[in-house]
């Protein structure tokens, strides 16, 4: 069987490129080896761990109305484990059968398969699916590769115990175990292991850098370590390597090495969220043109073309940041180049949110990149407690920041934490893209009250005048 | 990384000017920008375009 | 006494013009009735309402976390009405507190009296407190005035009981009555009838337009009217008028007089929403050359500038729309217009918000606004059942729409319904104000999963190429 334009993987990257590619009246088939549309971000990802996010919010909200409001409701939640879990799997059945219908609306083929590279224009399909055609083999004109990541688990971790789960183990939600230990602090870990301790466990955390979430700005870090750390009743272990695990007993016994914690503890259940792992390995690339990183990642150029005239790639397999939203776009992008419109990927910004609460959210450069390339940026701190809105919803712990171009005086990057960082976010991204300066952020009319109002006076302490905050840029009127 | 460098150097131009230029193969540092600090706009671009088929300078 | 610059009226619209004057060298001073700095907005608007309907969104999501995701606390929430009051207080303090604090370190003097004009340069000090300068007159060179707004009470519902209330009285919480009826279901009037239906109340609503809202786009209060309704039971009494009240014993007596709906019925509490009136009258106008318009406002220029070169007037007192984030803005332009900076109130997108649950928020031109006025344009709308966040939150009855001006493909208009709209449509102001296209908004790299996300994709319904639905505006490739 012949396509013109054959996307390997379904997910975010790889259905968006489909879609876009049939809409701009291509013919295509998509090879996906799950019996579902959606990838990792659909049915293991993003999608059914914010919507146990939301359940653990609301509980914190609880709690909040207790401690701070006079409301109380009478005990503690009683949890239906199965049911939350059913309700999880609706949202994922209910995204991903929209996917599949969206998919023969637009005449996009799926074949269930698993799909390997003969050469440079052949798949090999496996699979006992009757959506494989006669023969086992599909020969395109344009592929775009997007074969996603998967969980990375080292292999002394890799002990055949149930007890031990990757992301998608912690996602299947089989119980509450009374304890649980969190191997990597990074956004999974802290979104999981959240979730987790809302619904009851006693969650420890455990991370090999000197903080939480590497890599990222550590004023924006510092309200969710707190939070973190409140919800761990203070078991977040930074600075902490795990040595080995071992199961014993219906339990899993780590040992911790130093060098800031050592010894060895017992957890009924471990997740290990220490990263992913782009899926490059045992797809027949050596047959192909294509190049492969020493990380692992497929090489591209910004129109998303690998070295094999034949193949593109797209998403977490095409590098980093692996997020779903970048995988998007870069499927869009590969759709339009194959159907000859004029894209790039050329993006200022990429935001990037932890949609714990609070959630941290940011886009552009940031102040831990600044520093470390040498890059001159001045930076505007606005803090929430001086937010209306923020002190009537009582989170006046969050911080919005803009880096700027003393030069020119435009935003090129931004940072938040609280309470919707990550819906916030947006528009620094826009204001970012379109070159803004301050002023055009500033002079921007923000509803009040709102959170969104903080990034407009993050703005305006670059002038020195932010109404609700005193920090003078100017010399202080000559007093007297 | 890659996008950082044009988010602080290069020329500054909205992503649907950047599409437009790179749709026309115009390279928009050679576009006079009438933005502020020289961004370049869509009616730059239009300008641009009318003022190169008079003369026959735009690059193909 | 004489200070160069005079600010009457402690608002949101009046303190961030008395502060940015400050912060640009001017020597100010305010004259606010109150004892208290904050305006409207603070003492009984924006803010506690915003407190309140915190409270209520929460008590909802418990309600669906029982109904939806198997996470049940045991019978209804033990609501301590004095705490409730207490912490709505405490955040007022806070804020009011701060702006004290902010007035002094930025050496704006605080005069705390009844201002009224002598003639264009005099004020007459009414009050007995310390800060009232001896002669109780000030003089000034330029005096902003920003007097706001108060409720509208017609003399047939001002008869003398306590038990019929301005939203001032709402936000008072004297206690939860079992019966409230809410006249008026304007933003103000939903608001606070939301608020006291989640505390327990039975709350009609009365409005004489044919739909709630009245101004606002159709398919936006659509959501919104449902819920009500459901929070009302069924008793939101549409094309409506309200004839008379009377005291009944310890409940107020309504006539509703058609055309939709007739007879009488009895109340706990009534609360007469219909409206604010601007503060121009006994002011001692007539002693300036300021113009009031017909309808009580001052007459100003894009500078804030009246008829009397000496006065300024900003905020609700200045005209519609009568919301705070645009007395803060004309604020902020009257400081700089007297301080010579170049600045104007050329805004092309004030947005609105209705915090309600879901809330609704617009900016730039509405489709009213548009069908009404001739004005061509495309509307572009994307329902939230295809966003997965909305889907992962439940919240799938919302939806994003952007009107777009089909000669230039810009963006001139927003709509937005579901929760968080209020935040959302920052993003789209900025996309207005910036003259964006449709390509820079769908272009932007908007965070997976959020709602923020579902801006792109109306975006992307322009060009019948949004991803998670099917609205092709190409003709579909041709089929076999
Ligand atoms: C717990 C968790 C939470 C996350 N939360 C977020 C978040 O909030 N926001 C965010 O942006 N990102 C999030 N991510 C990351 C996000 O899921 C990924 O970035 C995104 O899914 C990448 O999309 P993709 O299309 O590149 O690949 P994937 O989604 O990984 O999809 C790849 C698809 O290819 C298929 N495939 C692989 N090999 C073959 C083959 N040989 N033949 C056929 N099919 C094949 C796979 O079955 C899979 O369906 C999260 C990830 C996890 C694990
Ligand atoms: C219940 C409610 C909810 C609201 N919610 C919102 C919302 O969510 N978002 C929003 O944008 N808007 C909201 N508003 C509207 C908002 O409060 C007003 O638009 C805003 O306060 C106007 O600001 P201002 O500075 O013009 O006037 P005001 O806030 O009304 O302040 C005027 C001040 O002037 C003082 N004053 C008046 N006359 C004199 C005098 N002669 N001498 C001395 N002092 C005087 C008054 O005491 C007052 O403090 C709400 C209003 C209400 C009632």
């Amino acid at each position: 069987m012949h396509c013109p334009v054959v996307v390997l993987g379904g997910g975010p990257g790889g259905y968006a490129a489909a879609f876009l590619a049939a809409d701009e009246g291509l013919d295509v088939t998509i090879v996906e080896a799950e019996p579902r549309l959606g990838g990792t971000c659909l049915l293991r990802g993003c999608i059914p761990s914010k919507a146990l996010l939301h359940v653990a919010k609301v509980i914190h909200e609880v709690d909040d109305l207790r401690a701070n409001w006079g409301v109380e409701y009478p005990g503690n939640p009683s949890i239906d484990i199965d049911k939350v879990r059913a309700r999880k799997d609706q949202v994922i059945s209910n995204l991903t059968g929209g996917l599949g219908n969206l998919a023969k609306r637009r005449n996009v083929t799926v074949i269930q398969a698993r799909g390997t590279f003969v050469n440079s224009t052949t798949l090999q399909l496996e699979g006992d699916h009757d959506s494989i055609p006669v023969g086992g083999q599909l020969t395109f004109d344009h592929c775009i590769l997007a074969t996603g990541s998967v969980p990375a688990m080292p292999p002394a971790f890799n002990i055949g115990s149930d007890r031990v789960m990757d992301s998608t183990g912690a996602l299947a939600l089989a119980d509450i175990p009374e304890t649980m230990l969190v191997v990597g602090g990074g956004y999974i870990g802290l979104e999981m292991g959240s979730v987790y301790a809302h619904l009851g466990s006693k969650v420890t955390v455990v991370e090999l850098a000197e903080g939480l979430l590497p890599g990222a700005d550590r004023d924006l870090v510092k309200p969710l370590a707190k939070r973190i750390d409140k919800l761990c009743e203070g078991r977040v272990l930074t600075n902490t390597k795990v040595g080995s695990m071992t199961e014993v007993g219906d339990k899993i016994q780590v040992t911790f090495e130093g060098p800031a914690h050592f010894g060895h503890e017992q957890f009924d259940r471990v997740l290990v969220s220490i990263g992913r792992r782009p899926v490059t390995r045992g797809l027949g690339l050596e047959n192909t043109s294509v190049v492969v990183t020493e990380r692992g990642f497929v090489q591209v150029d910004d129109r998303q073309r690998t070295a094999d005239p034949h193949i593109l790639a797209i998403g977490d397999v095409a590098g980093d940041p692996m997020l779903a939203h970048k995988a998007t776009h870069e499927g869009r992008v590969a759709a339009e180049v194959i159907a000859g419109k004029p894209a790039a990927f050329d993006k200022k910004a990429i935001p990037a949110v932890v949609f714990t609460d609070p959630e941290i959210a940011w886009a552009g450069i940031t102040e831990t990149e600044a520093k470390r390339d040498g890059v001159n940026v001045s930076v505007e701190v606005y803090p929430w407690a001086a937010s209306g809105r923020a002190q009537a919803l009582g989170i006046t712990e969050g911080l919005t920041k803009w880096l700027v171009d003393p030069d020119s005086g435009r935003v090129i990057g931004c940072g938040i934490v609280g309470s919707g960082a990550g819906e916030l976010i947006a528009e620094a991204v826009l204001a970012i893209e379109m070159g803004c300066e301050v002023h055009d952020v500033t002079e921007s009319v923000h509803p009040h009250p709102t959170l969104s109002e903080t990034l407009m006076n993050a703005g305006e302490v670059h002038f020195g005048t932010a109404t609700e905050i005193f920090k003078p840029k100017r010399k202080p009127a000559s007093v007297g | 990384t890659p996008h950082h460098v044009t988010a602080t150097t290069g020329v500054q131009a909205a992503p649907a000017v950047r599409r437009m230029a790179r749709g026309l193969a115009i390279d928009l540092a050679a576009v006079p920008g009438s933005g502020p600090d020289g961004r370049v706009l869509i009616n730059d671009m239009t300008e641009f375009i009318r003022s190169s088929r008079h003369t026959g300078a735009r690059s193909h």
